[in-house]
């Protein structure tokens, strides 16, 4: 079974999801979900380690060979995505169970985790996958359903989010589809290992240009990068704070392994970094990114669009480490993948639980909540210090790397500029403090108590997350280092 | 506007035809033409007809279709003339499909043998989007009925129907025949043009055709919601597990070379079993999409009338 | 040139018009008009690059040599399928807004959301 | 064989474009629907009848049977279904010219 | 000899459209998406014959079927509806 492993990882969640339409009880079907996304997370490890001992595994669908059947090609990069993926899905899934009892409608609960499971599966789907245009479908069944998850919020806003975000991710996938049928048409082939080895032939024409302006537009579209991230803040705010929890840890880093994807092992490199002035750009609107979205956080009245707005900052980051292109930008950028997973699954969850508690995340509400939630809080102060970089989390891990690679690359004003990004986030992060431990608590506030055990399980399983791989970095920088360079080296 | 995008649905469905893609024509026959026009129909209904002119930021919206177009009509410069022989898509990885699919899996028609052979795991990504939509229009739209108001529009129903005899008597006799038509649709796809998909199509519209003329409830006693879901995740089920049982018996995942003794029958079984996996989802979907849009409008008129 | 590739452009020109209505107008339902003749602009972009000049649709049958290319048309079956999945998930969202703010209008509700705040 | 295929094409094609040529000419939507209901019927069974005289194969023939049955069919019930959908919401047809500007706008919603 | 049937259902397809573009009353659109419709099955039908393959006629039999699906669904559904006065009748 284990030369399975790798469709496992995919079929597993994807067959589990009809399944539960079998089981009648809630209870019943989160216990099943939450077995089969732990498999899930058993699987990634097991695939991590094949990876790491013994190099590029490969498994093609249906028996037939490369460019003419499916296949899956799992490298170091696709493992550390689908171990992030399948783990964050594991532990927020724990908490689920009490978090939707209080937000979503007791007859949606069985479609609420077939919907999870559909999400996890797509996301799984989208990163094992060596074939282009399977990207695409994966893509879709982890849009759709998250589209349809986010529109579970209790919030009438929930809705309208739930349609732009519809709209802007259709936009994307569709802008990907015509980037990939370009590609399609100039090398007869959607495989991307053969498309990798077909394109530097034809890399001079326009066409291919043109393909790779697309792929790259939709990807951001996804992404949430800067000027296209306007339909972010509002998913995240109004979906069920599980559903938040999981994608902010998770879709939008799916977006990031396709962009590095596209750029580093499709079209290469050399073609990637000359046909567009992409260093540039992406330099650019990375920081910019950053900075709007601290000082546009830095103004939120609801503590979930301050993260969501954060998240966004986030992925600055990542894009700025990915534009360096060196491979310690990029090691740097994965390594923010991995950490920004545990620090924004840890927060959002601690707000769930916050929401469990008093049913709104208004910064107003959080008065005083140091005292009478005092694990949650502390939960959040310490996932805030990672999201600012103080040494012992893994927050400082990736932005030190971060700044190593532009001090390497000679870029000192970004580096100046990604270290005063980090001040912005301590104003954020402090507002949320300052209201939870500094404020007096509010009136009729006495009988908030604090989280129940199977939140305060998860969440704190997160925070040790981060303290432990903040201090012991030997297991993330080595995978990190291992698929950067791997991702610079010979071609997938 | 809405007949509109129908006949567009329609037109391209036979420039389809123009262009060989007879499977794909079928397709966008039954969903383009029929399905997503019902549903935009009845979607209009629920949300009023009011059009309002304001349209914002048309300039830098005119702005960025111009850049995309542009960019676009740039990079087709360089393509590969329309309709050669020679194009890079026709020398790649085509013509093995075209050369040996024959001998490989025994179906004469491509579009199936590579649909659900070679690159079977895309076609099991489709069946699983389908699902997750039926899912998430469930999420969305699914309201819970009450014994009473169904009666009600029994009632109703009932009385408006008697003034459109000449309808239900074609529809009735018209109805078994699509469903025929559709088996046939399912069975015959190794050969023509035609597939699980199609006729799940089809299928589904008699059901719906069915649902209009002789009202909800009356279809609804027919086919059970809960029982048709159970019905959409038996498709997919169905078509994982033929997937299953290859990786049972220790080859690749969708290989269906061990169904049978000799591989090119056992090819021919995996098709025929996948493909009725995904008539079975389709159809069901089909039917719960427009189940749930019909029935949300029956709940939206009854407040209403309670109201009035 | 124009002879070899009008075919292209006429889809370019498709696949703007639906893109603008996405993105210009302000009613929820015609967004999805627009991006169901986006997405089918680009399904038949897909399909002109399968034809080949003689060839007939890709079914085996006796005495015929020249075959129109079967991948595109198994890409864009799917494709058709994703294109389905969406447009009644987003009419059913476009539903469900109307119950919930009352309008369709993007302004409108973008106004009634502000106020929310 | 060729010849009567080819006349039945013809006629066929004939009464398409009056067809066409009615939609577009007449005056009012009952007018235009006989034109469109009556012509079309026959058309297409003309049209149906010479691709049947061009492939004297078996399941060719059966399967244009089974349109020409099925257009037989549904072509009247659409149209009757069309029409008294629009005699039900009072859609007068067009008899004189003046009280046509009235019943007009009044009939439109 | 097809290619001159196919030549005048286009043409009448045109007029069809053009008919659905001008209205006047939302009946005449339909009647005239209802023509476009059998046109259309003549259409594939006789591209069959002109491409040499006529075995594709089952797309011209879906055709017609979902022609009159959508036909009765626009009755039913549209502001045309035959049911909306009777229902009013009822309340």
């Amino acid at each position: 079974m284990l030369a399975h492993l790798p469709i496992l990882q995919v079929i597993v969640p994807l067959m589990a999801a009809p399944l539960c339409l079998f089981l009648t009880r809630s209870r019943l079907v989160w216990l099943f979900a939450l077995i089969v996304s732990g498999l899930a997370f058993l699987i990634s490890s097991l695939l991590l380690q094949q990876v790491m001992a013994s190099g590029t595994i490969i498994y093609e669908l249906g028996g037939w060979e490369a460019p003419w059947g499916i296949e899956y090609r799992i490298d170091q990069l696709n493992a550390l995505l689908l171990l992030i993926i399948s783990a964050v899905s594991t532990v927020v899934l724990f908490a689920a169970h009490t978090s939707i009892q209080k937000e979503i409608p007791a007859d949606r609960h069985t479609l609420f985790y077939i919907l999870y499971l559909l999400s996890l599966a797509g996301m799984l789907g989208i990163v094992a996958t060596g074939d282009a245009f399977n990207v695409f479908v994966f893509l879709e069944i982890s849009s759709l359903s998250a589209y349809a998850l986010i529109a579970l919020g209790k919030d009438r806003r929930a809705l309208w989010a739930s349609y732009q975000y519809l709209i802007m991710g259709t936009i994307g996938a569709t802008f990907i589809l015509i980037g990939i049928g370009l590609m399609y048409q100039m090398t007869g082939t959607l495989n991307m290992y053969d498309l990798s080895q077909r394109l530097p032939e034809v890399d001079s024409s326009r066409t291919v240009f043109v393909a790779f302006t697309f792929v790259i537009v939709g990807v951001c579209l996804k992404l949430a990068l800067f000027p296209l991230h306007l339909w972010l803040p509002n998913a995240y705010a109004y979906a069920p704070s599980i559903v938040t929890a999981f994608f902010a840890a998770t879709a939008t880093k799916v977006a990031v392994y396709l962009l590095i994807r596209f750029t580093f092992s499709i079209f290469g490199l050399s073609f990637s970094f000359t046909a567009l002035p992409l260093q540039m750009l992406f330099v650019v609107l990375g920081l910019l990114g950053i900075f709007a979205a601290s000082f546009a956080a830095i103004y939120q009245k609801n503590v979930k669009h301050l993260f969501a707005y954060s998240s966004i900052a986030q992925i600055g980051y990542m894009i700025v480490g990915f534009s360096v292109s060196t491979p310690t930008g990029l090691m740097a950028t994965l390594l923010h993948l991995f950490n920004h997973a545990l620090m924004k699954s840890a927060l959002f969850l601690a707000l769930a639980a916050v929401v469990y508690r008093i049913g709104s995340a208004q910064l107003s509400q959080f008065h005083g909540l140091g005292r009478q939630m005092p694990f949650t809080m502390a939960a959040i102060v310490i996932g805030g210090l990672s999201l600012i970089g103080v040494p012992l989390t893994v927050g400082f891990v990736s932005k030190w790397y971060l700044v190593l690679a532009t001090i390497e690359n000679g870029w000192w004003p970004i580096t100046v500029l990604i270290l005063l990004g980090s001040l912005l986030a301590i104003v954020y992060v402090w507002r949320i403090v300052e209201a939870a431990y500094f404020k007096p608590a509010l009136a009729g506030s006495e009988s908030i108590k604090e989280a129940p055990l199977s939140f305060l399980i998860p969440i704190w399983t997160l925070v040790i997350a981060n303290i432990y791989f903040g201090v012991d970095t030997r297991l993330s920088v080595q995978v990190a280092q291992a698929a950067a360079q791997s991702l610079f080296g010979v071609s997938p | 506007m809405i007949m509109l995008s129908g006949i567009y649905g329609l037109l391209s469905a036979s420039f389809f035809v123009a262009m060989d893609a007879v499977d794909v024509a079928f397709t966008e026959a039954s969903v383009g033409a029929g399905i997503s026009t019902l549903l935009m129909l009845v979607a209009i209904t629920m949300t009023g007809r009011s059009e309002n002119p304001t349209r914002h930021k048309p300039l830098l919206a005119l702005a960025v279709v111009i850049v995309t177009g542009s960019l676009l009509i740039y990079g087709t410069l360089d393509m590969p003339y329309f309709g050669l022989a020679q194009d890079p898509v026709h020398l790649h990885v085509a013509p093995r499909y075209i050369n040996d699919s024959m001998q490989e899996i025994g179906v004469p028609n491509i579009v199936t043998s590579v649909l659900a052979s070679y690159r079977a795991f895309d076609t099991f990504g489709e069946v699983v989007v389908i699902f997750t939509a039926g899912m998430g229009v469930l999420a969305l739209l699914s309201v819970v009925r009450h014994p009473k108001d169904t009666a009600e529009i029994d009632s109703i129903n009932k009385s408006m129907h008697e003034e459109h005899l000449i309808l239900r008597i074609v529809a009735k006799m018209l109805i078994p025949f699509i469903l025929l038509f559709a088996l046939y649709v399912q069975f015959h796809g190794d050969f023509g043009p035609g597939g699980g998909f199609q006729a799940g199509v089809i299928f589904a519209a008699a059901i719906i055709l069915y649902t209009m003329l002789f009202g909800m409830s009356t279809a609804r006693r027919v086919i059970n919601q809960s029982f048709i879901q159970l019905f959409a995740a038996i498709g997919v089920l169905l078509y994982g597990s033929v997937g299953v049982i290859s990786l049972l018996n220790g080859k690749n995942f969708l290989d269906y070379s061990v169904l049978s003794a000799d591989p090119v029958a056992g090819q021919h079984l995996g098709i025929l079993l996948i493909e009725l996996g995904v008539g079975f989802t389709v159809t069901s979907v089909m039917v719960i999409i427009f189940f749930n849009f019909a029935g949300r409008r029956n709940d939206q008129q009854n407040k209403e009338n309670n109201v009035s | 040139m124009i002879m070899g590739l009008y075919n292209y452009w006429i889809v370019v020109v498709l696949m703007m018009v639906g893109f603008y209505i996405v993105i210009a107008h302000g009613n929820l339902i015609k967004k999805i008009v627009g991006l169901t003749i986006f997405q089918t602009s680009v399904f038949i972009f897909y399909i002109s690059m399968a034809k080949v000049d003689g060839g007939t649709a890709p079914i085996l049958a006796e005495g015929i040599k020249q075959y129109s290319n079967p991948l595109p048309h198994v890409l864009i079956l799917t494709a058709i399928v994703v294109g389905i999945a969406t447009t009644a998930l987003g009419l059913a969202l476009a539903v469900r807004i109307k119950e919930a703010y009352g309008s369709i209008e993007e302004e409108e509700i973008q106004t009634k959301d502000n106020l929310d705040c | 064989m060729d010849i009567s295929s080819a006349v039945f094409l013809l006629i066929g094609s004939f009464l398409c474009v009056s067809g066409g040529v009615g939609i577009l000419r007449f005056p009012d939507f009952y007018t235009r629907m006989h034109a469109v209901g009556v012509t079309e019927t026959l058309a297409t069974t003309m049209i149906l009848i010479g691709l049947m005289l061009q492939n004297p194969d078996g399941l060719v023939v059966l399967k244009l049977m089974i349109i020409l049955l099925m257009t037989l069919f549904i072509s009247p019930t659409a149209s009757h279904a069309l029409a008294s959908a629009a005699v039900h919401n009072n859609l007068m047809p067009e008899l004189d010219k003046k009280e046509d500007n009235e019943k007009e706008t009044s009939s439109k919603p | 000899m097809l290619i001159a049937a196919t030549i005048a259902i286009l043409v009448v397809m045109i007029m069809a459209i053009v008919r659905g573009i001008v209205g006047p009353t939302l009946y005449d659109r339909i009647l005239a998406v209802n023509m476009f419709g059998t046109k259309t099955v003549l259409l594939i039908s006789l591209l069959g014959f002109v491409m040499g393959r006529p075995e594709f006629l089952d797309i011209a039999i879906v055709y017609a079927l979902i022609n009159f699906i959508s036909v009765i669904g626009v009755l039913h559904y549209s502001d045309a509806s035959i049911f909306k006065r009777s229902n009013q009748q009822n309340k």
